[in-house]
């Protein structure tokens, strides 16, 4: 029994963390509301974050959840414009299906293979080389596939309605969309704890009846709770990819807790962000409504509370035993 | 106690539902937060005010029906209930006309109301400052002594469609020896001059309707002095009391969200949410319940005082825990905008969501309401 | 449209408060938790209480709700050891089947009827002349009926699982448990008033860090949810006495609504009130507990949060309409 | 990270697991906060002990078997999971017993532990006063120095199971010209003597495991002194971390609490509260988690240090949460006390529900662990 990460985990953690803080600073969040953020992609690839679960013959890292689980949790740190989670989730799938010179190609960025959420749209579908889809649990790709734009309350997200020919393949349609929640869960969590920094600090700065707000006994519950929702929720998301990558009997279960703990997390801490800043953290000019609106849309998609919830709930209701 | 509403209660809302129905744009107009939007809004507002339905508990001289407080919410009700646009005028006819009643003068009342019931000019609020959000009391803007009137100075925030009105109005030291609530003076400005620049800033939802105003020299004749010198917090906090209170967010408009969550509930079912989406049907009808005997206290002679605050931390909390509940029957179609092909009621639910987050913050953050009600309700020590 | 109460309704509040104040100290509802107070029954009835809700010709007041209301919610500011909901919810079907020698030996307290709450047990039916029940949406009487006693967590109260020969009589079973269930209502607004009561008294004079605790923000925000809770649900409570009086079509939504919030505001509220109090509010020789205990039992007796709430659902979701 | 248990880990547990299924009583014990459990339970406590399970952490010297924290652990979830009865020992051997390990001489460790761990002497905490709840700092009891050690004086509340217990430990001002914090002295007193009365206080569950004790000359010799003269702050200290840290709540008691609310709900199952049971075995493995996390940090060499606040908000309000649903399934049954003939699981949940209710205010109340936090983790200003 161990529950930490390794010592080169947290330098790969580390060093995402620098370089997104040099590379991704709230402005280019900001930039990517009006045009989508290309060269992230690239950037990721070149530190090899797009291939690191991708195996050796496919130019990959060859790693686990367990080591990617902390750099999707850097991305929601910095509310990166990019979709890493559908990458995290379809690379273990191209792989197990033979695509290895497609696989390589996402992992060096030319490439970008979309996945369908189980509430039916596809981020940036239309720049995809291909479409993956789960449809009555098997996995397959969306074949000449019709696209209808939709707009995302959160301005770097571009979702699509996708429909086509369904082309079915050889791969296991949970594990994927687990792989998908739990990188969601990993964003979110790193989500929550930018906004509740930024709170913290705006309440530390932020003067009323002559004092820092952050000195309100008010205040400081708020963010205590939040603070406290984020440091459960992370063990969540931790053993989950450690679930995930020992194909634990119980894995579903783990992603679904991650998820749950993870989503509810965020828009709690969003919430009470918010509400600390007051009127400033309603504004469009403050960053905080960008890491609020992708903590909105991360919880619901991936399978939202509900959803996962529901699916602990038939485990436990059917007697299932986790300990 | 009689719950039935009067024959002449009941012709009230008839007639009110009769004119709606007839009148209100088939076609949702633009937000009235845009600047293309809240024209039509204005256009919208002249209509209202020609039938005489745009201040319906105003004396008639200034535009009114000269109707109860019951009727009022029978009024509010059938507007909500009809899906009329909002009321770009609220600012002004729900927030400052009730403290030019109280405090005005009859020159004042006879020059202001009529054309703020008319739309002809709008009004927006100007309470906040860089370093006085809830904090009404730490206002920096200052007004010095000039022939005939103030000249003004100073940075107002979070004007609600200011960017759009016509004057706003608010606190100003005019003496400047003065410390906290001592030495202001509640005065309106005319944004239309020299000295006033303001500058739209974008919320979260998208619109431009917040704006800051730099005053720095604009005039404000003593005629626009309300309530008298050194005399605005006493003034103001009429005004506030207005704004927690009745007439902020009346029950119609929850009554009516309630109903729009039930019927999406219809649509989208999902046993796991049933409770929570009867709760928000009931939350309304609660609220509802509690304003009307609060209406009656008044008519009875009594005051709503404290309550207010009670008042608004419950309508400001039920409002995000009914768009929440959208959201969740939503799912994943949640962030959809309108526009989106696939969007769900056109997105409006994410709106409302978004709205709703700022009611806890907006008119007095629920935590200084709490402050409020501990000490003058309860009666805690500081 | 008038929302208030007349002034001989509220004379009646205020008188039957100035007795219980005098006659009814906590000291009297501890005694009652070692042997039921017979007396007390007495007591109201000379003072017409359990006589207000029958008819002139069973030696009643024929009064109604809306002159009860009030008073049940006097009994439980001082959580009077006493029937009251039984009486108020039976004498009218008592009246309305023609029972009315027995309807008027209730009046006068030398008799009592009990009733069966929903979920099986009625109090003091051991003592009771007769035992009403409702049975497949009939009313009726449980004829030679064996009778189980139980101990409730409220040693006032004395419930007996009942069981016998239903004998059906005409009278409408939702009028009466409605009836029942406002009276309950009630009751547990005047519970929940006393407990804020209390917790902010002691909030005042106990001093923790060299102030009262009352002047800590968390301390005065956890009074204020309370009291906010209260005063919403007592206007449901009232609106329900007027529907009953009037025998409104949506009578039984509104009798759920008082319901529910009442039940909440009176948990609530207990649960704020001993948080306040510390230690002290946990101990037996504090008052604090017996109005706990009586919230929590009133709170699921009668339809409980989750019943009444799915009564409003089936109406709100089968399309009805109260304003 | 490796969440499997190690091969000698579930021997471990296989060990632990056997000899309680064997050993524990099949009839429940009556309360071990009445004076009659008490005695059953110390029996009970005696029997762990001779088969070294009843401080499995504990060097073998003590009485113990050097088992690991993760040990520790699983022995804790096996416990519970067994229904054995609750340790009436446990704030000697996890509140008193990790100060003498951190600041006790050699001669008491050899003196006081074997006795504690087989419950030939038992402790009660005596943290409280009448003036000295939340604010421990304020204590009024005093000790005045006399031949060979103190003399004490003053009362202490709610000391739990103190009227059955040997001795109590608590704090003590030796320094009578000090204020808070300083001038403390943290003694262990003997209460089996003259100058001690114990007043039992009963519970709002109907158990008499509070006590007053009210001390007016008891003697303390040296040797009982903690840690130093006017050190005990710094000693108390230790000891509230660790009652708030690790030890107070195991895991293992929530997981089973879960597992029993599962099994009513699959006996009277509502559709409306599925989420909530599930939601409250998902609570009851978070916990575990968390759990697991903070032994991994610590075995690395980390410390509890401030999350230990968190973890007592966190257990303590999903107790809440957990004990609440548990009354909700069983709705009017839920009043039903043991030994009514018709009370579900004899009537244990409304007990549960109780003395749940006591968890956000024993131990530091939730409001001054969120003190802590503000202040300690987000390094708020006061």
């Amino acid at each position: 029994m161990r529950f930490s990460f390794t010592e080169e985990q947290r330098q790969m953690r580390d060093a995402l963390r620098s370089s997104l803080t040099e590379s991704c600073p709230s402005g280019r969040v900001r930039a990517a509301w009006k045009t989508p953020d290309a060269a992230l992609r690239t950037e990721l690839a070149e530190q090899g974050i797009l291939a690191i679960n991708l195996p050796e013959d496919a130019g990959g890292l060859g790693l686990g959840a367990q080591d990617w689980v902390l750099l999707a949790e850097e991305l929601g740190l910095v509310a990166a414009p990019v979709n890493l989670i559908e990458t995290l989730a379809t690379n273990p799938t191209l792989a197990a299906i033979g695509a290895l010179d497609l696989a390589s190609q996402v992992g060096t960025g030319a490439e970008y293979v979309a996945l369908e959420e189980p509430g039916g749209y596809a981020l940036d579908a239309d720049k995809a080389a291909g479409i993956l889809a789960v449809r009555d649990g098997r996995v397959g790709w969306l074949r000449d596939a019709t696209l209808v734009a939709q707009t995302s309350v959160d301005g770097t997200r571009r979702p699509f309605k996708v429909d086509g020919r369904f082309e079915a393949v050889d791969a296991d349609a949970t594990e994927l969309l687990d792989r998908a929640a739990l990188a969601a869960a990993a964003e979110l969590v790193g989500l929550s704890r930018r906004m509740l920094d930024l709170a913290v600090e705006y309440s530390k700065s932020r003067r009323q009846f002559g004092k820092p707000i952050g000195s309100f006994q008010a205040v400081q519950h708020h963010l205590v709770d939040a603070l406290q929702r984020i440091a459960f929720a992370a063990p969540a998301v931790y053993r989950a990819a450690w679930s995930v990558d020992t194909n634990h009997p119980n894995r579903s279960v783990h992603v679904s807790m991650a998820k749950v703990y993870a989503s509810e997390a965020a828009l709690f801490t969003g919430r009470k962000a918010l509400q600390v800043h007051g009127a400033i953290g309603y504004t469009f000019e403050y960053d905080l409504h960008m890491w609020m609106k992708r903590a909105w849309t991360l919880s619901s998609a991936w399978g939202d509370v509900r959803h996962h919830t529901d699916r602990v709930g038939q485990f436990v209701m059917s007697g299932g035993q986790d300990a | 106690m009689d719950l039935e509403f009067s024959d002449s209660e009941k012709r009230f809302r008839d007639d009110a539902r009769a004119w709606l129905e007839a009148n209100v744009p088939r076609t949702p107009l633009k937000s009235g937060d845009s600047r293309e939007g809240f024209a039509e809004h204005v256009v919208w507002e002249k209509k209202l005010h020609a039938a005489r339905w745009s201040v319906v508990s105003w004396p008639a001289k200034y535009g009114g029906r000269d109707a109860s407080l019951v009727e009022w919410l029978i009024f509010e009700e059938e507007y909500y209930r009809s899906g009329a646009p909002i009321r770009v005028t609220q600012n002004g006819i729900f927030l400052l006309a009730p403290t030019i009643f109280e405090f005005g003068t009859e020159e004042q009342k006879e020059r202001i109301l009529p054309a703020m019931s008319s739309a002809e000019r709008l009004w927006a609020q100007a309470w906040s400052e860089p370093e006085a959000g809830s904090d009404l009391a730490s206002v920096r803007s200052h007004a010095e002594r000039v022939e005939g009137g103030w000249k003004v100075y100073g940075q107002k925030t979070w004007t609600t469609r200011g960017a759009f009105c016509d004057g706003i109005y608010g606190l100003f030291r005019t003496d400047p020896n003065s410390e906290r609530h001592k030495g202001l003076t509640y005065l309106l400005v005319d944004l239309n001059q020299p000295g006033v620049t303001v500058r739209p800033v974008e919320r979260i939802d998208g619109d431009e309707s917040f704006a800051e105003v730099f005053l720095d020299g604009a005039f404000v004749p003593d005629a626009n002095v309300l309530g008298g010198v050194n005399q605005g917090w006493k003034v103001a906090m009429s005004t506030t009391s207005s704004e927690r209170g009745l007439s902020l967010r009346s029950p119609g408009r929850f009554m009516k969200a309630a109903d729009r969550l039930v019927d999406l509930y219809q649509r989208r079912p999902d046993p796991g949410l049933r409770d929570r989406v009867t709760r928000a049907w009931m939350d309304a009808q609660l609220y509802r319940l509690y304003t009307f005997q609060t209406v009656t206290r008044m008519i009875e002679g009594g005051e709503i005082g404290a309550d207010s605050s009670l008042n608004k931390i419950f309508w400001s909390e039920m409002d995000i825990r009914l768009t929440e509940t959208a959201l969740e029957l939503l799912g994943p179609d949640a962030e959809l905008l309108g526009g989106s092909p696939h969007a769900v009621d056109d997105g409006d639910w994410m709106l409302d969501f978004e709205f709703a987050l700022a009611g806890p913050i907006y008119a007095g953050t629920n935590e200084v309401q709490r402050n409020i009600v501990a000490g003058r309700v309860l009666d805690l020590p500081r």
